[in-house]
């Protein structure tokens, strides 16, 4: 099958999406321009016309709620975010009204909206250009949110998210544009709420998002040559997220890494942790380990990135402090 | 005092066919009667959901909706019983939903803060101030897209030009020509506080000037200025010459929520109340019809009939059954396409 | 000692915080309101004047942001945001700006901002009115994030707040407002980060934030008289939050139910929980319980409401079920 | 094309004490220097973060300054490095937060997007876009609480004019008559955005009268009067009779970003480039003081102290040791007071 990067993936969800559908449109901040959307977006405007690719002022805010107001009319808009942290100024459309208006009138109309919001981080930007604030949205109801891993999914993620009929936020990290994978030409749907799972193992559980999957996988070779078997699972969508699938899994390894390259704290792994230890807790062999970004801003100094990212070994590390843990804990007493 | 009846940028004195006053007539006598018996209603506790009343205000509703067609969009927020009313919305619907009733226009989610009738076009009421200018703005860019010559109307207060999005949006729709109005129903209060407390300039109108599109003033408690003026102002969007802003001066009689009077509320609320009473937009339409020749056995009808109207609603509203409390996590998502 | 309601035990320090350093003043839509905060803020515009308590327009986003400004030129600033719905305009001067200040300024000015915002629900005010996102604020590195459940507390930790010199949000709930409980008359701080045992119990640890706590409270004195033995911590803080003080109890009780109403999915409970399960897994002899709201927004209509919210009931069921289950699993087959 | 220079409010011609035109021209010249120092190291890629040169726009910055007290508080955004000098910030600490160096003004946790120099009133640079002019209007606030006479400024482009909180934070100023200043430097593009695809009317100046403070157009690239109108307004926030608004009309030389020129960016950027090259706000001071008699030699010299002086920062930042990893998860919070 024919290769892509990921950002070609997207672009031509987005081609195929505005072609077949005249209600889909697609509104922000940068969607114009030559720098912010990698190519993720590139030539759209001159092959449908800025009235279909509509570049706005900065104006995060009243952008994304008439993306919403085009949706309660029946369009189908994606709204661009280049940035998470530029969406802060306009969670207050995001979350108390996209995410409640089917609910508030009780089920009698629909929001068909798709907000794309780009994670950009790395390059010395610092705190405010570096964002993954996944969670924040995870946390409320009335939002689906996918964050797709490969280019498969980068395509059939977000034409799944325009025909669900409902506002899913589409999470996408740059660190992913050029990663290469098949993509299939026609348009195809990956479901919402399906994870994938990565590799089959039966020592521990790794569960993934975003880039940390490609670095689950890295890890998994790692760990491979250490003697331990890795299965992983791309969550792929983070709300709502493939129980089953995590839970099934667990079962068979009895041991659950979580890797999700933002906050710890109420972050995505901590959800799937809590999960796991109230639903699953009799599969489990050891304690739920979280890999993700330490609680703190992003610095911009080359060193300071380089000790705030996480990646392949921080998973490996994570894993064998299981199994040397329980080495440990079989010399010493039986557990309780 | 803050300059009102000042400087209004409409003619006073604007003539309308005569045939449409009783229609206009009627719409406000609605929305009166319907407020006044919510507030009795609130008063026995028979309705409990938080509910702003738009007594004094009627002549906005009823004569900005007297110039749209029914397909085309409205929006209001916190306080839009008159909206919704004057936009054809279903009178049991409202009641029933004021009562939490499986039956209400929301299903007995929304409560008077979130009304909707998509029959008429009303797509929405939400309570987030100013939250649904862009989103009103929004549904304008669907019509124009698509080229179905509908007019989008936002309903909002004078608290509202004061968020920020308010002039994201205003920018916005007269960037694109967009054809939607903004109906600013400035009564001079965001809940306690006074305009000139919240601004230095009570000059509303001026910020559609600010950002490229008409912005006209006019006494929102005469139904005829305020219907003529809307007419115009539609008939610009719908043959693409872009929004307009039109800041309507009136006055809530009641306090800001609740059937309380808020007469504690603000130094000059009382004498400003004084004021304002007798510019009543109902009575003045009535005494308008008078004037022409309708005699008043015809007007007493339409009110009787509205009375009754409004006693049907409630009796339905309180024979129609709670939501299902199994149902408590529908609705979150469609899964059918709407 | 003197017994005051919550309301009033906020008001008084209020009060005594304006009176004793003139750089802390009161900012926020509503703060002249006769309705907006109870008796919480009554009368401290006519004691200590327009000029220091300082009703705004509707303008959230630049309201926090000015008191972030005056906070940097060194005032202390208590920001008032009448419900956390609305504050969700301010997300960005809060999350961007007031957390991140003084990291990305290598420590060199700090931001001493308390953010009061209120939860204020039931009463079929519905989804946009109901909001409980502690969670959201919880999830950024640069906040501090309390919820005082009693009058003591209100009081003592908002002088802790300010008194701290960081961003600080102060999350008070209006249902507590008429709930009384013993206040000393002079000035004293609750610390940030310090939890508090309200019963001590050895079957099951029941972690509790707010208005949660008095419901577990009930709920202990159910469970007591069926024979389980319940510990109560009120968390006070959420972030920090009093890691040694959890971890303790659930050394001892083997057992966690945590009681935050607001959303489940990464919530506070999820935190707490994947916490537990991550570094106390091996105290652990029962599934970790969260009794937290649906994830779904709040409806209006009473039935629907009262379907919603939760209580001692919720928490005795979740800890009797811990019970229940065990003596299951002992008739099963061991652990693993 | 827009159009530039047409209706500016301030006298074209501002006469001011020659005296002072030495230190405004060796600020522009510092300014002028440093950026383009910045885009031959970002090309050598030496500086790595994501640098907005202000070459062109350097009048702006040192006008204004010029115009302030050290103790003023001046905030900035994405494009301040101008800002920084001006008022005075430290050249070493300003190239070593470029180079990521724990010497650096924000000791290597900030890059060119945040910068700090509170020692000179610099409360902060962030990158937000309209983020620090509510929060400048916060420090007036402070100041004005305190009585200490203090003059905030916040700087910004015209983009930023487009966020809904630019207009709540200048009605907020309005209302308490507070001592700030908007500094609008209107280059006419917000990234690859031409100004009037991102508003109907070229009128930013005309916010402040809609806000109801006074709102004045400049030559941005005249340093005198941007000078001349800065002791105005300054004078004006310090006595008390509240805020005023600048549009500074002005354009980048550089590409939004890093040290490209842009110049594949929208239809006219070459054009107006040429256009706008000859207004060179440098070149325009350097021939003013000839004009008034002023020895070429001595502008050199001013101008070789000046390359010397960004030599000895350049080498300063190169020499100085990076932050230590181990001290990733300082300074969330301040242990102590500040
Ligand atoms: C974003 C937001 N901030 C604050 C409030 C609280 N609030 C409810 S109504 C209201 C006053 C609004 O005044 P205005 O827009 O003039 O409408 P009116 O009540 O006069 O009809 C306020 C501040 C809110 N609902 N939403
Ligand atoms: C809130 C926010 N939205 C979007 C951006 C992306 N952005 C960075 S600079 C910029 C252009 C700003 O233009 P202007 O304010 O005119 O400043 P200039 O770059 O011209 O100096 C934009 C849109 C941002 N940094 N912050
Ligand atoms: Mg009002
Ligand atoms: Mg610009």
């Amino acid at each position: 099958m024919r290769t892509l990067t990921y950002a070609q993936a997207m672009r031509e969800g987005f081609a195929q999406l505005l072609a077949s559908d005249p209600r889909v449109f697609v509104i922000g901040q940068g969607v114009w321009s030559p720098w912010y959307a990698g190519t993720s977006l590139q030539g759209l405007e001159r092959e449908f016309g800025r009235n279909r690719i509509i570049d706005s002022p900065v104006s995060e805010n009243a952008t994304t709620a008439v993306a919403i107001g085009a949706a309660l009319a029946g369009m189908r808009p994606i709204v661009f975010h280049p940035r998470m942290d530029f969406m802060l100024l306009a969670v207050d459309p995001i979350v108390n009204q996209a995410a409640n208006w089917s609910y508030i009138f009780g089920g009698q109309i629909n929001v068909p909206l798709v907000i794309r919001a780009v994670i950009n981080r790395g390059g010395e930007q610092g705190a405010q250009h570096s964002q993954a604030l996944q969670a924040m949205f995870m946390h409320i109801p009335g939002l689906k949110v996918v964050m797709p891993a490969t280019s498969y999914d980068a395509k059939g993620l977000l034409i799944a998210a325009v025909s669900d009929g409902n506002p899913v936020m589409y999470i996408d990290d740059r660190w992913l544009y050029g990663e290469s994978g098949e993509v299939p030409e026609e348009m195809y749907e990956v479901s919402i709420g399906i994870a994938a799972i990565r590799r089959t193992g039966s020592d521990v559980t790794i569960v993934a998002t975003s880039h940390m999957c490609a670095h689950a996988v890295q890890a998994a070779a790692t760990l491979e040559s250490r003697g331990i078997d890795a299965e992983i699972i791309d969550l792929r969508s983070i709300k709502p997220w493939d129980r089953e699938c995590v839970f099934n899994s667990v079962r068979k390894t009895g041991r659950l890494v979580i890797a999700d390259a933002a906050w710890k704290t109420c972050g995505v792994a901590a959800e799937i942790a809590a999960a796991v230890a109230g639903e699953a807790f009799d599969d489990l062999r050891a304690p739920i380990s979280r890999v993700c970004l330490p609680d703190v801003p992003a610095p911009t100094s080359a060193p300071l990135e380089e000790a705030y990212y996480i990646g392949a070994t921080h998973i490996v590390s994570a894993v064998e402090e299981l199994f040397v843990r329980n080495e440990k804990a079989l010399a010493a007493k039986p557990r309780r | 005092m803050l300059p009102s009846h000042s400087a209004e940028d409409s003619n006073a004195q604007a003539v309308i066919d005569p045939s449409l006053l009783p229609a206009l007539f009627r719409s406000m006598t609605l929305i009166r009667m319907t407020e006044e018996t919510v507030a009795d209603l609130l008063d026995e506790n028979e309705i409990r959901c938080p509910t702003h009343l738009c007594t004094g205000q009627e002549a906005v509703a009823a004569g900005v909706c007297a110039a749209l067609r029914k397909d085309d969009y409205i929006f209001g927020g916190h306080r839009s019983h008159g909206h919704y009313l004057a936009k054809g919305g279903d009178l049991r619907a409202l009641m029933a939903e004021l009562y939490g009733k499986a039956t209400g226009c929301s299903r007995g989610r929304g409560g008077s803060m979130h009304l909707f009738a998509r029959e008429v076009g009303l797509l929405g009421t939400v309570p987030l101030v100013a939250a649904t200018i862009p989103i009103a703005v929004g549904s304008a860019l669907a019509s124009k897209m698509r080229g179905d010559a509908r007019v989008s109307v936002a309903f909002f207060g004078d608290g509202a030009t004061e968020e920020g999005h308010f002039h994201e949006a205003v920018n916005f729709a007269g960037l694109h020509r967009l054809p939607v109005l903004f109906v600013c129903e400035n009564n001079l209060y965001s809940s306690h506080m006074p305009i000139r407390e919240r601004r230095v300039k009570d000059n509303i109108s001026r910020a559609g000037d600010m950002h490229g599109i008409p912005g006209l003033r006019v006494d929102g408690n005469d139904v005829a200025v305020v219907y003529r003026t809307a007419v115009d102002a539609v008939r610009r969007a719908r043959s693409g010459r872009g929004p307009t802003l039109l800041e309507c001066r009136t006055y809530r009689w009641r306090g800001h929520v609740g059937s309380s009077m808020d007469l504690d509320v603000g130094v000059k609320r009382k004498d400003e109340l004084q004021e304002w009473l007798p510019k009543d937009p109902v009575a003045r339409a009535r005494a308008g019809l008078l004037d022409q020749g309708m005699h008043k056995r015809a007007l007493d009808e339409i009110e009787s009939e509205v009375r009754a109207e409004i006693e049907d609603a409630v009796q339905f509203a309180r024979n129609s059954a709670y939501p299902n409390p199994d149902e408590l996590r529908e609705h979150i998502f469609c899964l059918k396409e709407s």
